[in-house]
């Protein structure tokens, strides 16, 4: 890691975002158990890297499609933990005004086009969008975040095969973090290696180190470079692990013996901060002002979400048509 | 006006949103080089080029989503599935991606996303190429379902549901291709969504009829006007939303009422418009609400089995007859 | 009789039909090692061994056409699709394979296959996770619907669908799991497909209420009781087949009918009830056929809204005072 | 070709059975121009040595998931063209009595599982009968035909990994046609060579010339015996061409100029004929007196069809459900 590669800028942003991304987490796993949150958590503690490492390589104009385990996506792309925070609490002055949730919140001036409850569900959405920019000859990318469960849907082979075929600039980025819900990635898959995958879309797929945010967002610039090239997609396999349940309360009866504790000796968010102390381009109270301005933030969150008043009866029925018919209910 | 098919109509309605705004196009399986199995977008390839009219892989989730994702930034797609029978092949990017992702994000997405699909029994095709399966989506909130039944009709609502900001089913019957009626040529003729078309007035019975049946309950009015029974027909033309104002009062009026669509009996869409009538307009009825669909078994191949199976006048016309005569 | 959980029973239906037939097996995300998310399934993985309960990848659609390509060459799978709202992701092989295999093999083709799948919201799970898609299948001839609402309902019902020959949708309902009630031990127990239980008698209104909406109609008739409103409570117990004599009897004796479900109001399975009464008992009807259902909104996240648009015992109560204050 | 390696058998069979594809689609097509076959039909001409030389390699427990395209699939797996052509004619006396017709033909004794009206239908299906066969312990393979458009559905994706992962007995046999309806291959995939693909699955791939009916017959068998020792499925890519339109009628306007007629001089059915003729192990005689029995055979099929009796209404209600329940109509 050296100066001339990557600016103060980068290396600042990808540690606040990564040390937001973990501490959004705890704070919502706390306030769910508080009572704040009433809905599922599907934590992406020990994942953090992958989430925001990737979306650092993308312009605000490009576009994700996030997973059931998104917060880390939605952070990383510029979501606002408030109005996060207030989602995860049902309230309107969350991003989907308290009626999607966790699993559903969008931002499309960031170009978050959703989290997503459906595993495979975005792989197709970001390829349309992919195309569109194709289409109008705009230099942004698609980027579809998905698991190593995700990766035997129906949905990625359709939309793979149909991005590789029209060379759409979208980024096909795996987080294969071991395990979908309590079946681990060798009962799901006959391969361990998903970006071997790529070649039967006659486009690339390369492997990296998940924890590692530097090679991530390396990966993830270079598949952008390529998909804005009119090279088409790529395949990114980013080997990570995740650290608590599938979802809290989650008995995790699944995993082999040790295997948690030697990936929490690969925590991405210490190893990263470990890594700029010993480049000598910041010092332990640099980083330590970072944390705090990030519980600061945090502390911001909860107090909004927690203030913001829950919505009215009637907004349930609001939002679901653009175009009204008037006097009729449909 | 001049007279086109329900084909040519549909053709038209595309090609002139095509032509007003550049973020319209068209993808599909065969719909380019082929011109589409029913050619209904022959020579659209040549007017807008391979950019805009998109051969497509065989593969109805992608074709599904990517509309659905290219309306989330902007787009106006128009995507075609073959047959209606296979919208179960991309079905949850249509119940659970399209329909919902305007209302799950808080009302801020836009989906202009219209899917034109086939519906009905074309002769023969058997079971897997004959359904019509517009409430098989009818219960899903967020989308919306027309049932085009003339070629005018065909030609307003297709270019309200691709210049609207909705996600639209948007069902074309394979038989009614080849028919043909005066289609406005005003540029800007569209029709609104949820509302009924009175296809024929009359005091005695009502028959709400969907998509090909319109002119099956039409020759059963001729037919029935002779032997002194005044039928009135009605057309909803969109199933979602439903002009329910409009049938029922119709019903007000004549007290009896038969639905008729060619979709299986069993919750198709009469269930819907028979349960809003024994909701709404139970005190007007006299008599019960008939239904008539293609009886509860998947289409059967051999013509002679097909015809049995499929909804036809006679059977209107005896329904009728059995209301009047009760 | 002992008590035993909802899913205890499931699990005992299971386990008793796996013991029974070596030909009986069970696959599905996460139904072995995790024990299925709703932990239906825990403990079978010891009992049966990964061979006869198999975790299988994210693919609904491999996991509902395996259960069919197994069940067509003689064996007897029971397949868990984790929610209903994912059916979709299968729906084809669903639609267009199981259900039409037989049929249109000229009656040659045995489908023995069990797809149970959980239904209804368990509580600020949004809108992809929440949904009663019932009615999304019945328009489809070939396939029956089973919708248990007790424990002994669940499997007796879950016990003749694995024993059949036809293949079955089996909506588990994720709010009942905890529920108990007495449980037949005997291991031949089975409740016929097409015989709704009167769970309530009653001679001013009859209830018509499907899976959850069962205990939110008797603890409606409980109230109503206190104001001398007698209700009759009726589960279908099955949509398909659908016990259409039990329901119009009710209603000849009661002139009065509600029908109850957790699934969207339009196009639901209440659609099909009201339409069949609406056609075979419409001179009994005294006031109309009033539907209870969630409203026709995605489900919300929130639980001010979410319960909002779910129906409640005060929903019930309400339709009841209406209409037999009329 | 030498008597060591293929017994007469087996070559009679290869011969007869192509011939007999070849000749009932073109009867099946004039009965239709005729009137007497009132469906749709997709033949399968120019395409005998794929259906007959798979079908060949495998024993009758073996089962087959066929295609729109399926005739020869059917016959090569033992058909009776008797009752093909009286269910393509809507009769009673058709394999699926008239319920059918040419997408929805099934013998389960002969271990033909059903065309299939849906492109990428019967993936699934095979994989399940193999699981099937898997669990008994017999030795049995399921194998899907399917066509080069197929391949990209959704469902060939997830049966591949299924059938990967569990190590399957089951082939997939892609007829690559170089089509799918108007749409060429390569505008349907970005690759060219199917078979690329099975690598993603973790098992092999084998291209082979779908117009040499030894080739074709070679490599199923291949993949049988790596079925049935328990190394799992196998993707076979047959390279071939159909010489007639997507369907009776199809105008034809996609194919590339000389293309058909290349195809054509490599004909798979003279091709073969030619070859026995080489090999000395027949001579011009016994392979007419096959052929005149094809035609003796296909003669009596027709006039089977033609006599018998067309269904009676009320059997549109019957055969739809196993276990009827008295006094419910459902
Ligand atoms: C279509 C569909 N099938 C199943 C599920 C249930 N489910 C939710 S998350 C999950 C596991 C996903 O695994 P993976 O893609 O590896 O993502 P991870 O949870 O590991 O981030 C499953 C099976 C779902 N939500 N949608
Ligand atoms: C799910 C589905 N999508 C589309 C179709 C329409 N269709 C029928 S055959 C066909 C082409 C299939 O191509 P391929 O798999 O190469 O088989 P081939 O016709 O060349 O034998 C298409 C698109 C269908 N029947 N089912
Ligand atoms: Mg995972
Ligand atoms: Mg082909």
């Amino acid at each position: 890691m050296d100066k001339q590669t990557y600016s103060p800028e980068l290396l600042t942003h990808l540690f606040r975002q990564m040390t937001l991304v973990r501490e959004f987490e705890l704070r919502a796993i706390a306030e769910r158990r508080g009572g704040l949150i009433p809905g599922f958590i599907h934590s992406c503690v020990g994942q953090e890297a992958t989430a925001v490492a990737a979306c650092a390589a993308l312009s605000q104009q490009d576009v994700i499609t996030s997973t059931h385990r998104g917060h880390g996506h939605l952070l990383g792309k510029g979501g606002d933990p408030k109005y996060m925070m207030a989602e995860l609490a049902g309230r309107s002055a969350g991003y989907c005004l308290g009626r999607g949730g966790s699993l559903h919140i969008a931002d499309f001036n960031l170009g978050i086009l959703g989290a997503n409850g459906i595993v495979g569900g975005g792989f197709p959405i970001a390829a349309g969008a992919a195309l569109a920019f194709q289409m109008r000859k705009e230099a942004r990318v698609a980027l579809a975040f998905f698991g190593d469960g995700a990766i035997n849907e129906g949905t990625f082979h359709e939309s793979a095969n149909l991005a590789g075929l029209w060379r759409l600039p979208v980024i096909f980025f795996c987080e294969n973090n071991l395990y979908g819900e309590g079946t681990p990635q060798h009962k799901q898959a006959p391969i361990t290696d998903l970006a071997r995958r790529a070649d039967g879309y006659g486009f690339p797929g390369v492997i990296v180190d998940g924890n590692d945010a530097i090679a991530v967002y390396e990966a993830t610039q270079e598949a952008r470079r390529r998909a804005l090239a009119g090279n088409g997609p790529t395949l990114i396999e980013a080997k990570t692990y995740r650290f608590r349940g599938h979802y809290e309360g989650d008995p995790q009866v699944y995993r082999e013996p040790g295997e948690l504790e030697a990936w929490q000796a690969r925590d991405p968010v210490p190893a990263f901060r470990a890594r700029l102390l010993a480049s000598g381009l910041y010092d332990e109270a640099q980083l330590a002002e970072i944390e705090a301005s990030v519980q600061a933030q945090l502390d911001e969150a909860v107090a909004f979400a927690a203030a913001a008043p829950a919505p009215a009866v009637e907004e349930a029925l609001q939002g679901i048509y653009a175009d009204t018919h008037e006097g009729l209910v449909f | 006006m001049r007279e086109l098919t329900y084909s040519e109509a549909v053709r038209e309605a595309m090609s002139e949103e095509m032509r007003r705004d550049p973020s319209t196009f068209l993808m599909g399986e065969d719909v380019a080089v082929f011109g589409g199995v029913w050619g209904v977008s022959e020579g659209m390839l040549a007017e807008f080029g391979e950019e805009r009219v998109r051969d497509t892989p065989i593969s109805e989730a992608a074709i599904i989503g990517a509309g659905l994702g290219a309306a989330l930034v902007g787009m106006r797609p128009i995507v075609e599935i073959m047959f209606g029978d296979f919208l179960m092949c991309g079905g949850d990017q249509i119940v659970n991606q399209a329909a919902k992702a305007r209302f799950m994000s808080g009302g801020k997405a836009h989906v202009p996303l219209t899917i034109r699909v086939t519906t009905g029994a074309p002769g023969s095709a058997a079971a897997q190429h004959s359904q019509s399966p517009e409430s098989w989506f009818m219960n899903v909130p967020g989308i919306k379902i027309a049932v085009p039944a003339t070629p005018a009709d065909a030609k307003g609502l297709l270019k309200t549901a691709v210049r609207g900001a909705d996600p639209v089913l948007f069902f074309e019957h394979k038989m009614l291709y080849g028919e043909t009626g005066s289609v406005p040529e005003d540029a800007d003729f569209t029709l609104p969504f949820g509302q009924a078309s009175v296809v024929r007035e009359g005091s005695d019975v009502t028959i709400i009829a969907i998509s090909i049946m319109v002119r099956k309950a039409l020759a059963a009015a001729d037919l029935l006007a002779g032997e002194g029974i005044s039928v009135e027909v009605i057309d909803p033309r969109t199933l979602v939303p439903l002009d329910k104002e409009t049938l029922i009062q119709s019903v007000a009026k004549t007290s009896r009422v038969i639905i008729a669509h060619e979709a299986h009996l069993r919750s198709g869409p009469g269930a819907e418009i028979a349960a809003v009538l024994a909701e709404e307009a139970v005190e007007y009825l006299d008599g019960p609400v008939i239904r008539i669909g293609a009886k509860n078994v998947p289409l059967p191949y051999s013509p002679v089995l097909e015809n049995f199976v499929l909804p036809g006048t006679e059977d209107i016309v005896a329904a009728v007859r059995l209301l009047v005569r009760r």
